[in-house]
């Protein structure tokens, strides 16, 4: 099996690794450079769990060909502070947004990316936001109310 | 085209634990150097917090901070037996089997602060926020972290515990079903509001208003989890899951997240939702496990709101547009019921 | 199967690529050819892939539209020059498979997908394809079928009149939800009657199609309730809408007039 | 969203004053979750990784005739393939840990499949891509059977035999019966006397538990002739026990670890990737990783299985419900898994949260042609709840009462008898019903606001009545349209009798006497029942399994699962 060289930047550091052809960004991260944070949901794109920032836009990581993010820039939850002082997981943690965790690394780069985007989204654009990350535990309400008590709109209501 | 608004109640009851009994969990609690704790336990956290429930349990019982007390979970190597993460067991199973461990590695500690601070064990009492006291003179005091130590270094003494919870199996009467199924029940009561299209059969759910007695919320945050995740899942169940949607045929099953539906972030209902207390007498500080029963009445009360709406009674989950839209047909249109 | 990947500078290399072997397929955004690597299709022998800067190319400023076949929905969303079409593109998937579904990728997407294809057949778009001259759109789905091996360069059509687009989707899951159907018009309106009508389903057939017996049934009417009653009793005319796990044929030509009566008289302000 | 606790209710019997419970304390793992350093199973690196793939029927019912593998393990990287010869002891029941029915399921099929994507064989190799190119070149020649999906066409006369282990299409009870019954009062002479007879027939879907982690486990070799394995798996000492006697290996060589799970709603108890993973390992003596992709978690992975329920209600005119009887069907598709023991579980539940003098159930579990069941979120209890309250309404509906009222009306208490006889006790449902019609603006009459779970239960309704039973069903007179109304025999309550087991009843004995439709042989005492067939017969009825002493560990040996 053919295998090529791919060098890119993961979470600002220079990664260079050998990849099978045809390999996906998932696989990569995950047993190339030991970047765990990324979840093998479905390899379908259905669920978002391995959902990642390229070049800062949001991309399901099973269905993106490795050897295209050739010198391009790959940002993961790893990248996230280990500490969870960033403002995204203080109100994912505030909000108990998170019950059996798999989903939560896919949640929280799809809501980094709208926050950069749309640094004052409304529910219906978090809503869309997060359409694409599947949650089975905890039916969406906390997180949506913790991404927009990020966005400044308040927490979605709770008495 | 009309919009046909419904209500529906429904009312359950939930068994805790695994029927019939014979389901032992295990808990071993044992104190560091310093008086921090860890409780090996062989129980799964799937997401319901079993580890957070079960830390809350053993700190209450152990008279420590919360802080003091980690839970490792399902090594088979260091953690004692357990049957499993199912069944609603894990609250009053195992936060059971952790009182019963932390309760044997209190005395120690608490038996190592009467030797240093030269009373009876039985004077002492535990202020939850590190300390253990003399009853009627506070000033008499050690840390817990200083008992600990004491214990194993000047007494020879592990502080630990061993606990095990086990409702003894039942035996069940072939003739008549006569058993002991269950020790508690959990309780819930619920009304959906939905609104059905009467000419596409689809329904949404427009609010809920629920009831859940959970015996004691250990943790009511958690408890809040379970229930809101719990309701959804419901709400799927109602009106969107199958692996087989041609049942009994066996077509079209679906293989991935585009075919096999759940409701999305754009579908959820308003959920205002009151928490009971009634405490199992059995229970750990009265705490049942609301993570099955919450997801159950929901899907009645959906059928019953349809019902309710437009006069089509779908008997078989999930009642999908598909569904009401037949049942409406051979109705010959909407019949409302009387508006609640 | 195991693949081999080829990289090729431009889409005319690529489409001959293809052509030359069998196993070879053309590897656009890859929402649906990487799952099938993902989940070892046994059919797959060879990807091409190109960079060409052609197939990112949006002519949007002029009366006719060309939208390169690698345009992603998130760069339609990003084009205010397009905002009748993002309604359509808004809806095929969360952000993140919107940044990857391709304008190219969506015309040859198996049922239930193609709701961009439809918008394009609505739109009386015409396919530019490498190594051939542009053909209207709907000959090419129609000769091609689901899993066709053209490799498609651009998409081009006239850019509607103001309010005369419509699309309209039906899903189980909402916001993004795969489609139970969806449906697009472009209905202009001359004098007081419905005049070049085009309507295109996706998802009521195994492939995107023009709605030959409702246009004609909208041909010269009036656009209200009384004047689309023809064109309601032939909505699912000619359909063959496919049973899947969102819903059966029966349902869908069932409800396929109500969504149109809908489209037609009550989604016309969007 | 809001949330409200509603402390002012049973606060007499609550102790509110406590430091560490009650509190709003944040999740212990969740600086875990929100870095994305949780570990879950797939987590954990291994040099030299293998990956399994399975060979997988696309039947739903056929005979192996032949699986020829040599051109796979000819393929590039592969390892190994595996078929039902390496498995040391490849026959099992979930539940015979709790020595509770027989095994009656393969971990690699070797003789016939009863479900499409039943796995026969398995190929390790060094990537997954190569694990399903070879995956394809397994050769299997199938001779295609006759199938039924239908539960009620399962027990037809004439129906294809799904499962070999219980030739009847339904699980055994007691050694006696077809189903599991509850038998209380009597039900047949209520419903004559009740005012109304309101029927119905309910059924609840498979569903995909549906966990965003699929199941999946990895085993490596450890030093010492251990073998480690990293898991999904909901219950871990469920999975070592079962790995333990699958792969016949004392369970101290195995070391399991997992316990952080990405959602399991029942999906990840079955403890078939574990073992899998393991006997990978010990063939290869490598590492190998055997996780479902998302089809086979949907398709393959056990779902909550299908049940259909019929239930008929005798009720009075004033509201009160005088008798319910239930005839309930569990689809427990081709193996018994958990089915079995759901409806010991939901026999226990009837005739749900209220109190009925009368009530009697049967409940069958039946093998079809379809994914094994197994358990999920509510297990034993979710279909059924759909089945009553929706009854409930059918009920209100039909005798023009206020749906609320009719569930507080006839609500169970604390002192009530339940018709597994034991007394009910710390009961919530009248509030429940209560404080969630309040909430919505719901208005009940002042008499059913003031009612409480706490009054007016026990006294008549702690009563045990006279109990009609009788033997319709035994093992062996298969058939459909079931009734429940078999020949009545009448037992009489046991004085003082509350929570104390009541023991056998006495039974009159002579079979003969007893009612049988006429599509179906009498039961003899002591026959062999041999039900029509449509095929080669299976093998003759296996003694009971003797475990290898100290092999492999049993969590329960109590005569109550022993019965079956």
């Amino acid at each position: 099996m053919a295998r090529k060289p791919l060098q890119f930047r993961l979470n600002g550091a220079e990664k260079a690794v050998f990849v099978e052809d045809g390999a996906n960004l998932l696989d990569v991260l995950r047993r190339g450079v030991g970047d765990l944070t990324a979840k093998r949901g479905c390899a379908q794109g259905g669920c978002g769990a391995c959902t990642v920032l390229i070049d800062g836009v949001p991309g399901l990581s099973c269905l993106t060909l490795a050897e295209t993010v050739e010198g391009r820039s790959v940002a993961t939850a790893g990248g996230l502070p280990g500490d969870g002082s960033h403002p995204l997981q203080e109100a994912f943690m505030a909000h108990f947004a998170a019950q059996c965790g798999f989903c939560t690394p896919g949640m929280l780069m799809a809501a980094t990316a709208l926050l950069e985007s749309t640094p004052h989204p409304d529910r219906n654009q978090v809503v869309h936001a997060l359409s694409g990350n599947i949650c089975r535990c905890t039916g969406y309400e906390p997180i949506i109310a913790a991404v927009l008590d990020v966005a400044g709109e308040g927490g979605g209501g709770r008495s | 085209m009309t919009v046909h608004r419904g209500r529906g109640f429904a009312a359950i009851n939930y068994p805790i634990g695994m029927n019939l009994g014979g389901d032992p969990s295990q808990a071993l609690v044992h104190s560091g150097p310093d008086g921090k704790f860890a409780i090996a336990l062989s129980s799964i956290d799937l997401g319901q917090g079993m580890k957070s429930v079960t830390r809350q349990i053993a700190a209450e019982t152990l008279g420590v901070p919360v802080e003091d007390v980690y839970v490792d979970t399902a090594d088979s190597d260091t953690g004692p037996h357990c049957m499993g993460s199912f069944a609603s067991r894990g609250t009053h199973r195992v936060g059971n089997a952790v009182i019963v461990a932390a309760k044997e590695a209190r005395a120690i500690m608490l038996e190592a602060a009467a030797e240093e601070l030269e009373v009876n064990a039985d004077d002492l009492e535990t202020d939850g926020r590190g300390n253990i006291h003399v009853r009627g003179a506070p000033g008499r005091s050690i840390t817990t972290g200083d008992a600990c130590q004491a214990a194993q270094f000047r007494h020879g003494k592990t502080v630990a515990g061993r606990g095990i919870f086990l409702i003894p199996l039942s035996e069940v009467d072939p003739e008549t079903g006569e058993m002991t199924p269950v020790s508690c029940y959990a309780h819930a009561a619920l009304v959906a509001d939905v609104t059905v299209d009467d000419e596409t059969g689809e329904v949404t759910v427009e609010q809920v208003n629920s009831a859940y007695e959970v015996g004691r919320a250990i943790n009511p945050r958690l408890v809040e989890q379970q229930l809101v995740g719990g309701a959804w899942m419901g709400l799927s169940h109602a009106l969107f899951e199958t692996t087989e949607p041609r049942y009994p045929d066996r077509s079209h099953g679906p293989v991935d997240f585009s075919q096999y539906t759940m409701p999305g972030p754009g579908d959820i209902a308003r959920h205002d939702i009151a928490i009971l207390e009634r405490p199992a007498p059995d229970g750990p500080f009265g705490g049942k496990g609301p993570g099955e029963m919450c997801a159950n009445p929901i899907m009645p009360a959906i059928a019953n709101a349809v019902f309710n709406a437009v006069g089509v009674r779908v008997t078989a989950l999930p009642i999908t547009p598909e569904k009401v839209l037949r049942g409406l047909k051979a109705n010959g249109g909407a019949r409302p019921g009387p508006r609640r | 199967m195991t693949v081999t990947v080829q990289c090729v500078p431009t889409v005319a290399e690529a489409a001959r690529a293809v052509a030359h072997d069998r196993s070879a397929r053309y590897f656009g955004g890859g929402t649906l050819l990487m799952r099938a690597v993902n989940e070892g299709a046994d059919n797959l022998g060879i990807l091409v892939r190109t960079t060409d800067p052609d197939l990112k190319r949006i002519t949007s400023s002029g009366p006719t539209v060309t939208l390169g076949a690698g345009v992603t929905m998130r760069e339609v969303l990003a084009d205010p020059a397009l905002a009748f079409l993002h309604p359509v593109a808004r809806t095929i998937g969360g952000p993140a498979l919107q940044a990857q579904a391709t304008v190219g990728g969506n015309l040859f997407a198996p049922h239930p997908y193609g709701d961009m294809a439809a918008a394009l057949l609505a739109l009386d778009a015409e396919a530019a394809c490498a190594g051939g001259p542009s053909r209207p759109l709907a000959d090419l789905l129609r000769d091609t079928g689901a899993t066709g091996s053209q490799v498609v360069r651009s998409v081009s059509f006239t850019r509607p009149e103001a309010g005369t687009f419509r699309f309209r989707k039906v899903t189980r899951v909402r916001p993004t939800g795969a489609p139970v159907l969806a449906l697009a018009a472009s209905i202009p309106v001359v004098a007081g009657r419905i005049s070049g009508a085009r309507i295109a389903w996706s998802a009521m057939a195994p492939r995107p199609l023009r709605a030959a017996e409702t246009e004609r049934a909208l041909e010269g009417c009036r656009l209200d309730a009384a004047g689309i009653v023809g064109a309601l009793a032939a909505a699912a005319r000619g359909l063959d809408p496919p049973d899947d796990a969102l819903a059966s044929g029966w349902y869908r030509a069932e409800v396929a007039p109500v969504h149109l009566r809908r489209l037609l008289l009550e989604d016309g302000e969007d | 969203m809001t949330v409200e606790f509603r402390k002012d209710l049973f606060a007499d019997e609550r102790d509110d004053d406590l430091v560490e419970v009650g509190k709003p304390t944040r999740r212990q793992d969740i600086l875990g979750h929100v870095t994305g350093r949780s570990p879950f199973y797939d987590d954990h690196l291994f040099e030299g990784l293998l990956h399994m793939r399975c060979v997988r029927s696309p039947h739903h019912h056929a005979r192996i005739r032949s699986i020829d593998t040599s051109q796979a393990e000819r393929m590039p990287g592969v390892a190994r393939v595996l078929t039902g010869a390496d498995v040391p002891n490849n026959l099992n029941t979930l539940l015979g840990l709790m020595d509770f029915g027989r095994d009656d399921e393969p971990l690699l099929s070797t003789r016939k499949v009863a479900y499409r994507g039943e796995p026969v064989a398995a190929v390790i190799a060094d990537s997954e891509a190569r694990a399903n190119d070879a995956v394809a070149e397994v050769r299997v020649s199938w001779e295609e059977l006759p199938c039924v999906f239908d539960v009620e066409e399962a027990l037809a006369p004439g129906a294809p035999v799904v499962n070999d282990t219980y030739p009847n299409n339904s699980f055994d009870y007691h050694d006696t019966y077809d189903h599991q019954k509850l038998r209380f009062g009597d039900v047949e002479s209520a419903l004559a006397s009740a005012d109304r007879v309101i029927e119905g027939c309910y059924e609840m879907s498979p569903i995909e538990q549906a966990p965003i982690e699929t199941n999946g486990a990895i085993a490596a070799p450890e030093t010492n002739g251990r073998f480690v394995c990293y898991t999904s798996t909901q219950a871990l000492f469920f999975s070592l026990a079962t790995a333990s006697k699958l792969l016949d290996l004392p369970s101290n060589r195995l070391h399991f670890i997992g316990g952080t799970v990405g959602g399991g709603f029942g999906g990840k108890v079955d403890s078939i990737v574990e073992p899998m993973a393991l006997l990978g390992c010990m063939l290869t003596g490598r590492p190998v990783r055997f996780a479902w992709d998302r089809a086979e978690e949907m398709q393959v992975g056990a779902p909550r299985g299908a049940e259909r329920w019929y239930l008929t209600d005798g009720v009075m005119n004033d509201g009160r419900i005088v008798a319910r009887r239930f005839t309930g069907y569990f689809d427990a598709g081709a193996y018994t898994r958990l089915s079995s023991y759901a409806i010991i579980k939901a026999t226990g539940h009837l005739p749900g949260p209220y109190t009925i003098p009368n009530v009697s159930s049967d409940i069958l579990c039946v093998f079809t042609n379809r994914t094994p069941a197994t358990a999920m979120r509510g297990f034993g209890i979710t279909g059924v709840d759909f089945a009553i309250e929706s009854h409930m309404d059918v009920v209100a509906h039909e005798i023009g009462m206020d749906p609320v009222e009719l569930r507080i009306l006839n609500a169970y208490r604390d002192g009530d008898m339940k018709p597994h006889r034991r007394t009910a006790k710390n009961c919530a449902l009248i509030e429940c019903a209560q404080v969630a019609a309040q909430k919505a603006g719901w208005t009940i009459g002042d008499a059913f606001n003031a009612m409480a779970s706490t009054r007016e239960g026990g006294g008549e309704r702690a009563a045990i009545p006279p109990t009609v039973t009788d033997r319709d069903g035994r093992i062996g007179e298969r058939r459909a349209g079931r009734t429940g109304r078999g020949e009545r025999r009448t037992i009489a309550p046991t004085p003082g009798q509350d929570t104390a087991t009541s023991g056998t009843p006495a039974r009159s004995g002579d079979a003969a006497n007893y009612a049988h439709p006429a599509a179906a042989p009498p039961w003899q005492p002591g026959a062999v029942p041999q039900p029509p067939r449509t095929e080669e017969a299976p093998p003759a009825p296996q003694a009971p399994r003797t475990p290898a002493p100290g092999r492999y560990s049993r969590f329960a040996t109590n005569a109550g699962l022993r019965r079956r």
